[in-house]
């Protein structure tokens, strides 16, 4: 027996039942995810992407690697070529495994040229794991931007 | 005493399906087919089952804001005996990987996983290798249809992954099990026996040096 | 009557039960999800059906899908006996229960004691799972699931007694005739929380599911049934639930009786309130101890229940 | 319908009693005994013997059979082995068995029902009446019996050595410190 | 069908099950088992004359009271006894128990 005693522990009980039923007539927090979506910080740290137009257009990457080099979980692996006239580092095939990011923005921040930036989405649930593994650049064009795609119905950003 | 011990698992083994032997469904012809395949896919209890902190989103997901039961995913069961759905979330240790597939084992069919943030995809931090401490991926163990990336990944992708399995459910294009199939493994599955030689193999490096 | 006409009549009045028992229990479960959703702000089921309606009918006919796994290890004959066991009483006992004058299945002479009596059956179902699932958890459940039950059916029945002997009859309509005027709860309110409290524990429901802890035994006595095995324990449980508050609107609530509105929606009116107050207790409690549970029964519910029937017996019957 | 009822309770009844002795496993037996106490409670409604069905099944298949059940689940589980059948011993007990038939049989088929059958049904109220007047005496020693029996079991069953309880945490630590 | 032999034609059947298992188990479990199956025995007797002997009394149905009553203090006690010789003897195997003082 506690220590207020049976009576103090019998009005407990009752105070307990008068909790639950002043909370069920709060208004519910639910937030019905695939009809709405649910708002997020404005610093949230989705997917990284290279900063692109479209496909096939401009792009900031002078292939300089440091991305790769300080990515933790090497996610990012680069290949580049001196192909370019100045002699200078250009990539060529430009990969980001979503299976193996952390998201610990540190490509971000170390791009010299701010090529990198975090995308907003929140939701990405795929059925391969090869999906995950995005070719942005192949032969120095960019060939997707897009996140892979899926067949749910929802897919909307955050 | 000198008698045998007859019932409370004789020989110390946990019953499992692995050695239980499996009765077909009670409905199974094929004009129900469609809505038993609806059926399952608006009920997939999850197995109550988290590893690590993707644990933490999963119960997220399920409660009051995210709330998985809207979809008829939010009854967490925690015996895998009446469980649908594995959300394998977080690291899974080499130590943990029998426990998982005999989890997945009991499970009745049909089955289904999702492999919840980078650890249970690939490995995710710590994929490298080599690895003597952590599968790479839960694939090598168990099959898995939906894989979610994230770090850990948020209860958004956790619903998404659950809508977008009961789309490949509704299509029938999911690895779930017929009774007495035997689980398509991806890849090469892990021999758990390595772990006891790798770390044979380590002592003797230890003591050479 | 051929013996034939009267295996028709049985099996006709056993189904039709059956499929009540069944309809109740699925709309129950959809209401249990509702209540605990509105408890704890969430919305609950949505996305099935009107407000999520065909919920509830989208798991059965999972359940009916699914692959049915019987362990190599356990004890296989008992191991297929115990879901029907266990689901037995509950149409018996529905089918004892009075909607309304002269409406139900039958009303036995005895039937308060019947309820109570084959209320044990399910002890026995309970008792197989357990045993022969060939696990320590089921074990364990199921051990503590029938000291639970057999603790408590002492003190049930001592309230019952009461109430026998408020009406002067073990029938149920006259039970619930002796009602008409005024509803024994209010002559007998701590007969009737004692009835609640242990038909709580009867039905294995929070906050005495010790039986069933998760967080302790995996799932209790039925841990290792699967599928429709499974949803027999489960449709037994939620019958229970409708049992237990049927009984109680009999019983504490003047079941049919009430002003204006037709007795059939009276009764049901009463029941689904108790049924309402029953998880409004699940969501909120927390589970007892094994020791708590014990002590409460023998120590508070025991001694409570003896002194109610003397004081009854003598305040109602006395002749002083 | 009494024939219906009669008929089935006659076969559970049967099914379990001979469960019940021939089972090899004891929990198997006890579910038998389960089994033929709730044929027997069947077999009572056709002679008007609702209530003592009832009580039957409250009684008997509620408390007796449940808590035999429960020792055998509580006991370690060689309880439930079965001595290995010896070809003497059951040649005995087939024999004992065949000497108490005969005699039994006989006496049976001898008795002529002579009033037959009657729908009497005694009321609970005069059940109540014959307790508590024609056989208060037994009855009384009946239920000093059940106290007696309870605090006997008790004083029994409780009879733990000393050091046999389960030490908490705390204990166990008390106790490394002290040696 | 319900007259007064076949309800003692099967009392009998029970009590003779009662009285091999008596003789043939050798657990003390197994012999309470069939003890329970005589006493049931004894009380479709008492059913069976009250009703078919001397219908309009009660004094049969009243003795199968008693023996229900009787039966629930016996098996209490009987399962105590069980205890205390399993935990004396570590064994219910009657054959075992053969000592008279502790």
């Amino acid at each position: 027996m506690s220590k207020r005693g049976f009576w103090g522990g019998f009005w407990s009980l009752i105070v307990g039942l008068g909790v639950t039923l002043r909370a069920s007539f709060r208004k519910n927090v639910t937030i019905q995810y695939p009809h709405v979506l649910v708002p997020v910080s404005p610093i949230y740290r989705g997917p990284v992407r290279l900063i692109s137009e479209e496909v096939g257009g401009d792009h900031k990457c002078i292939g300089c690697l440091a991305c790769q080099r300080i990515c933790p979980t090497h996610a990012i692996p680069i290949l580049t070529t001196k192909k370019n006239e100045e002699n200078k580092n250009v990539p060529v095939d430009f990969v980001i495994d979503d299976a193996l990011c952390c998201f610990c923005s540190l490509c971000v921040e170390v791009c010299p040229t701010v090529a990198l930036e975090h995308s907003r989405i929140g939701d990405l649930a795929v059925e391969y794991q090869a999906l995950l593994r995005r070719e942005i650049m192949h032969d120095g064009t960019i060939t997707s931007d897009n996140f892979p795609t899926s067949t749910g119905k929802s897919g909307g950003k955050s | 005493m000198d008698e045998q011990l007859p019932i409370l698992n004789p020989d110390g083994q946990y019953p499992d399906s692995v050695n239980s032997e499996t009765v077909p469904p009670i409905v199974r012809f094929l004009p129900l087919q469609k809505a038993l395949d609806l059926a399952r896919a608006n009920s997939l209890w999850p197995l109550t089952f988290g590893i690590a902190c993707c644990a933490i989103e999963m119960m997220a997901a399920s409660a009051s804001r995210y709330d998985t039961d809207r979809f008829g995913a939010g009854v967490f069961r925690n015996s895998p005996r009446q469980a649908d759905l594995m959300i394998v979330a977080g690291t899974v240790n080499l130590k943990m990987a029998p426990i998982i597939k005999r989890l997945y084992d009991q499970m009745p069919s049909p089955k289904w996983v999702i492999a919840l943030g980078s650890c249970a995809i690939c490995g995710g931090p710590f994929e490298q290798e080599d690895n003597y401490a952590v599968v790479q991926g839960v694939e090598k163990i168990v099959p898995v249809d939906i894989f979610v990336p994230g770090c850990p990944p948020r209860p958004e992708a956790l619903i998404h992954a659950i809508l977008e399995l009961q789309e490949r459910i509704k299509a029938g294009t999911t690895h779930a099990l017929e009774p007495g199939a035997v689980a398509p493994v991806t890849e090469q599955p892990v021999e758990f026996v390595d772990l006891i030689e790798r770390l044979k193999k380590q002592a003797q490096r230890k003591s050479a040096q | 009557m051929t013996i034939f006409e009267i295996l028709l009549r049985i099996v006709l009045a056993f189904g039709i039960v059956v499929t009540f028992v069944a309809l109740n229990a699925l709309f129950l479960v959809w209401l249990e999800r509702k209540v605990s959703a509105v408890i704890q702000n969430r919305l609950g089921p949505m996305e099935v059906g009107p407000l999520g309606l065909f919920q509830t009918l989208a798991d059965a006919l999972k359940l009916l899908g699914k692959e049915m796994i019987t362990p190599t290890s356990v004890d296989r004959f008992v191991f297929l006996l115990a879901p029907i066991i266990t689901f037995l009483p509950a149409p018996l006992l529905v089918s004892a229960i009075p909607i309304a004058q002269g409406i139900g299945v039958s009303d036995l002479n005895v039937g308060a004691l019947y309820l109570m009596a084959v209320s044990n059956i399910a002890f026995i179902g309970i008792l197989m799972a357990g045993w022969s699932s060939n696990n320590k958890y089921s074990l364990l459940g199921a051990i503590r699931a029938v000291a639970q039950n057999v603790s408590y059916e002492i003190p049930m029945l001592l309230a019952v007694l009461t109430i026998v002997l408020m009406a002067g009859s073990l029938k149920l309509s006259e039970i619930v005739k002796a009602q008409e005027t005024i509803p024994f709860i209010v002559l007998q309110p701590v007969a009737f929380l004692i009835y609640f409290i242990c038909s709580i524990a009867e039905s294995n429901r929070t906050p005495f599911d010790l039986p069933e802890a998760e967080s302790e035994l995996v799932a209790g006595y039925h841990t290792e049934f699967t599928g429709m095995r499974f949803a027999l324990f489960f449709l037994a449980e939620y019958t229970q639930v409708f049992v237990l508050s049927a009984i109680i609107t009999t019983f504490f609530l003047g079941g049919w009786n009430g002003p204006l509105l037709h007795p059939i929606v009276w009764f049901f009116l009463k029941t689904y309130l108790v049924i309402f107050v029953v998880m409004w207790l699940r969501w909120t409690y927390p589970r007892l101890r094994s020791d708590q549970l014990m002590n409460f029964n023998w120590r508070v519910l025991l001694p409570l229940a003896i002194l109610n029937l003397l004081v009854s017996t003598v305040v109602y019957r006395g002749g002083w | 319908m009494n024939e219906f009822l009669f008929i089935i309770g006659a076969l559970i009844t049967l099914g379990g009693g001979i469960l019940a002795v021939i089972a090899r496993n004891l929990f198997h037996a006890a579910l038998g005994l389960a089994a033929a106490l709730a044929g027997i409670a069947c077999l009572f409604v056709p002679i008007g013997g609702e209530l003592i069905a009832v009580v039957q099944v409250l009684v008997y298949l509620g408390a007796v059979a449940v808590s035999i059940v429960f020792i055998l689940m509580l006991s370690p589980p060689f309880y439930l082995k079965r001595a290995h059948r010896n070809a003497l011993k059951l040649s005995g007990a087939v024999g004992v068995t065949l000497i108490v038939a005969v005699p039994l049989f006989a006496a049976v088929l001898s008795v002529k029902s002579h009033g037959g059958s009657s729908d009497f049904v005694p009321t609970i109220d005069q059940l109540g009446r014959a307790l508590l007047t024609e056989f208060v005496f037994p009855f009384e020693i009946i239920s000093v019996l059940l106290t007696v029996a309870i605090i006997g079991a008790i004083v029994i069953a409780r009879d733990l050595p000393e050091d046999d309880h389960i030490m908490s945490a705390a204990e166990v630590a008390e106790k490394e410190v002290k040696a | 069908m319900t007259s007064l032999t076949s309800y003692l034609v099967l009392s009998v059947i029970l009590f003779l099950c009662g009285v091999f298992g008596l003789m043939e188990r050798r657990n003390l479990v197994g012999i309470l088992i069939s003890i329970e199956l005589m006493l049931n025995a004894a009380s479709i007797n008492f059913m069976a004359f009250n009703h078919f002997l001397f219908p309009g009394t009660v004094t049969g149905q009243i003795m199968t009271l008693f023996v229900i009553g009787l039966a629930a203090a016996e098996a209490t006690l009987f399962l105590a006894i069980v205890f205390a010789v399993y935990r004396h003897y570590r064994s219910v195997n009657v054959e075992r128990v053969d000592h008279l003082r502790g």
